[in-house]
């Protein structure tokens, strides 16, 4: 039963990733690349790490694997800000 | 286990798809994007490859590319010169 | 016979002539410095091709153990090439004035 | 099936990094070949990850995912003029350059498919496997590095420092960054401790999990960077004298050891038996502290002495 639940989290988790993605791909401007990108990425990774970490049954995996997904979340928003502030300010160059 | 595997395939062709963001651009801003996508990716990208290898220790690669793809982007969107 | 071994085998000839290319021909010095680190990646992945054989075994620690010290001097001689080029630059920049 | 599935990974990893390479070097533009750049860097730590080599795969996320993107960020920056074409002019001498690569690279992968399909594997990585008991640490990786073939570790440490020593010699260091913005401070705020900490980690556990001194040296340099990206001149280095110091202390430590192993066991580098796992942890740990700080230096670009270097600091001090 845990590993029925642990896989489908995994493969939802890559469907965000997939989503995000054709996200990048597919919309017409930066900006709402940016937001697109970043909130499917981040669901995406939150849920295939827990989905990981219900297979791996282990709960200091599990808590390292979370430890992880904060990371990132935490890099992510303050990257999508910096590149956000970036290509605000080339524009004002031009 | 060849779940898994299925599931690091599609991992890898969605990765693939966001790279072609930076090869096409168009702005500097795009591509950085895309690097961006690729930490990310890359994490989970490294989580399912440890389960799937048996290899414990790629956790650890996980997180430091999870460090060090924050460090990249502060540098690909570093300040201009001090003095100007 | 396609084995993983071979595929990135030959991707690392592959990216070494890409690097070695580029190091002669990019117009820019910068450029030419990435092309060097590209062809070193390369040369990198041949040697960690050629210590895996098959997924069942365990890969030969001993190229893994170069290509480890290589990461680390190719950043150095990176840094160095880079503050030898602009050296060069205010080198040039004197001689015109 | 499965093989065929990790078949598929790997060619599609394999076009990927190499997409990734091509389109870096064929940019026009620099500032997006090293953003190319970056990215191929990554997807090299996953091949490396890929092909079981996660010693590689840590060194590989911290310096090509991290470190050279911002050394050549920094140059590129601090000298917009390497945009520039430079050197002898090479106009119809290309394609036959080009040819001659291409030319290269079919022979080479010519007698590589030849070598791979005919010659089996080597016996050693047995006969690594088997020595390891002896060599003090059970990651393989570094028992090669600090045991069985300690000298060439010793004489890497020696290049680093040679290096560094000519890249102080050619000149002051670049100019400092602008004083970190609210989201660059607030970023660099928390990342800082977890870079160091985990440096820490990465040390402690390479005597038996992937890890080790060039891993953690490596991202102590990439918290320096980052504090620099942030607007600390001096990355948070230590004065002249103390950096002098910390540069000289892996090769230091290893000719400490290596002469206490030459009057006690009557070799150089040869470690006494039960002694070894305790000596590599004493090498490495100064061998982290000057990586950490060579890389960081290459990163500041030269001697801190000849120009101010930052508003807040009270006077300039030579390196």
């Amino acid at each position: 039963m845990n590993d029925v639940i642990g896989l489908s989290l995994v493969f939802i988790g890559v469907g965000f990733f997939l989503a995000g993605s054709i996200g990048l791909l597919r919309l017409p401007d930066l900006l709402s690349r940016l937001h697109a990108l970043t909130k499917a990425d981040n669901l995406g990774l939150g849920l295939l790490a827990l989905g990981l970490g219900i297979l791996a049954g282990d709960w200091l995996i599990g808590l390292k694997l979370f430890l992880i997904w904060l990371l990132v979340m935490g890099a992510g928003a303050a990257a999508a800000h910096l590149i956000a502030g970036q290509a605000l300010r080339r524009e004002d160059s031009r | 286990m060849s779940w898994l595997l299925i599931a690091l395939l599609l991992l890898l062709a969605s990765l693939g798809l966001g790279l072609l963001r930076a090869l096409v651009g168009p702005s500097l801003a795009d591509r950085m994007l895309s690097v961006q996508l690729l930490g990310t990716g890359g994490v989970a990208l490294l989580l399912l490859l440890s389960v799937l290898l048996g290899q414990p220790a790629l956790i650890d690669v996980a997180l430091v590319l999870a460090l060090l793809a924050a460090v990249a982007v502060a540098a690909l969107t570093g300040r201009e010169l001090e003095h100007e | 016979m396609l084995s993983s071994s071979l595929i990135f085998a030959l991707t690392g000839v592959a990216l070494f002539a890409l690097g070695l290319r580029g190091a002669l021909l990019h117009p820019a010095l910068l450029g030419r410095v990435l092309a060097i680190n590209v062809s070193g990646a390369g040369v990198f992945m041949l040697l960690v091709a050629l210590a895996y054989r098959g997924p069942a075994g365990n890969p030969d620690p001993l190229p893994h153990a170069l290509v480890l010290t290589g990461i680390v001097v190719a950043v150095s001689a990176t840094a160095l090439a880079l503050a030898m080029g602009r050296r060069l630059r205010q080198l040039e920049e004197q001689a015109d004035d | 099936m499965i093989i065929d599935a990790w078949l598929l990974l790997d060619l599609i990893l394999a076009l990927l990094v190499l997409a990734l390479g091509w389109a870096s070097l064929a940019s026009p533009d620099l500032k997006r070949g090293v953003t190319l750049f970056i990215a191929f860097g990554m997807l090299l730590a996953l091949i490396w990850a890929r092909l079981r080599a996660p010693d590689l795969a840590l060194a590989e996320a911290v310096i090509g995912a991290g470190l050279t993107g911002a050394l050549l960020l920094s140059a590129l920056r601090d000298d917009p003029g390497l945009e520039r074409p430079g050197g002898p002019g090479r106009d119809g001498s290309g394609w036959w350059l080009g040819l001659l690569t291409l030319a290269l690279a079919g022979v080479m992968g010519w007698a590589l498919t030849h070598a791979l399909v005919w010659h089996p594997n080597s016996g050693q990585a047995q006969a690594i496997a088997a020595a390891l008991p002896e060599s003090g640490v059970s990651n393989p990786v570094t028992a090669v590095l600090l045991n069985f073939r300690a000298y060439d570790t010793f004489l890497e440490l020696a290049v680093l420092l040679v290096a560094v020593l000519g890249i102080l010699a050619l000149g002051p260091a670049r100019p400092a960054y602008r004083p970190a913005g609210p989201v660059l401070a607030g970023l660099s705020r928390w990342l800082l401790p977890l870079l160091v900490v985990t440096a820490g980690y990465l040390l402690w556990v390479g005597a038996h999990a992937p890890g080790g001194a060039f891993q953690a040296g490596a991202l102590l340099a990439a918290a320096a960077v980052l504090l620099r990206l942030a607007g600390q001149a001096d990355a948070g280095l230590p004065g002249p004298a103390a950096r002098r110091w910390l540069l000289v202390a892996g090769v230091a430590a290893f000719i400490a050891v290596g002469l206490a192993g030459l009057l006690g066991s009557g070799a150089f580098l040869q470690y006494p038996a039960g002694w070894a796992g305790s000596l590599i942890l004493l090498i490495e740990s100064a061998a982290t502290l000057s990586i950490a700080v060579t890389l960081a230096l290459a990163f500041i670009g030269g001697r801190q002495s000849e120009i101010p270097v930052s508003p807040v600091e009270k006077e300039s001090t030579p390196c």
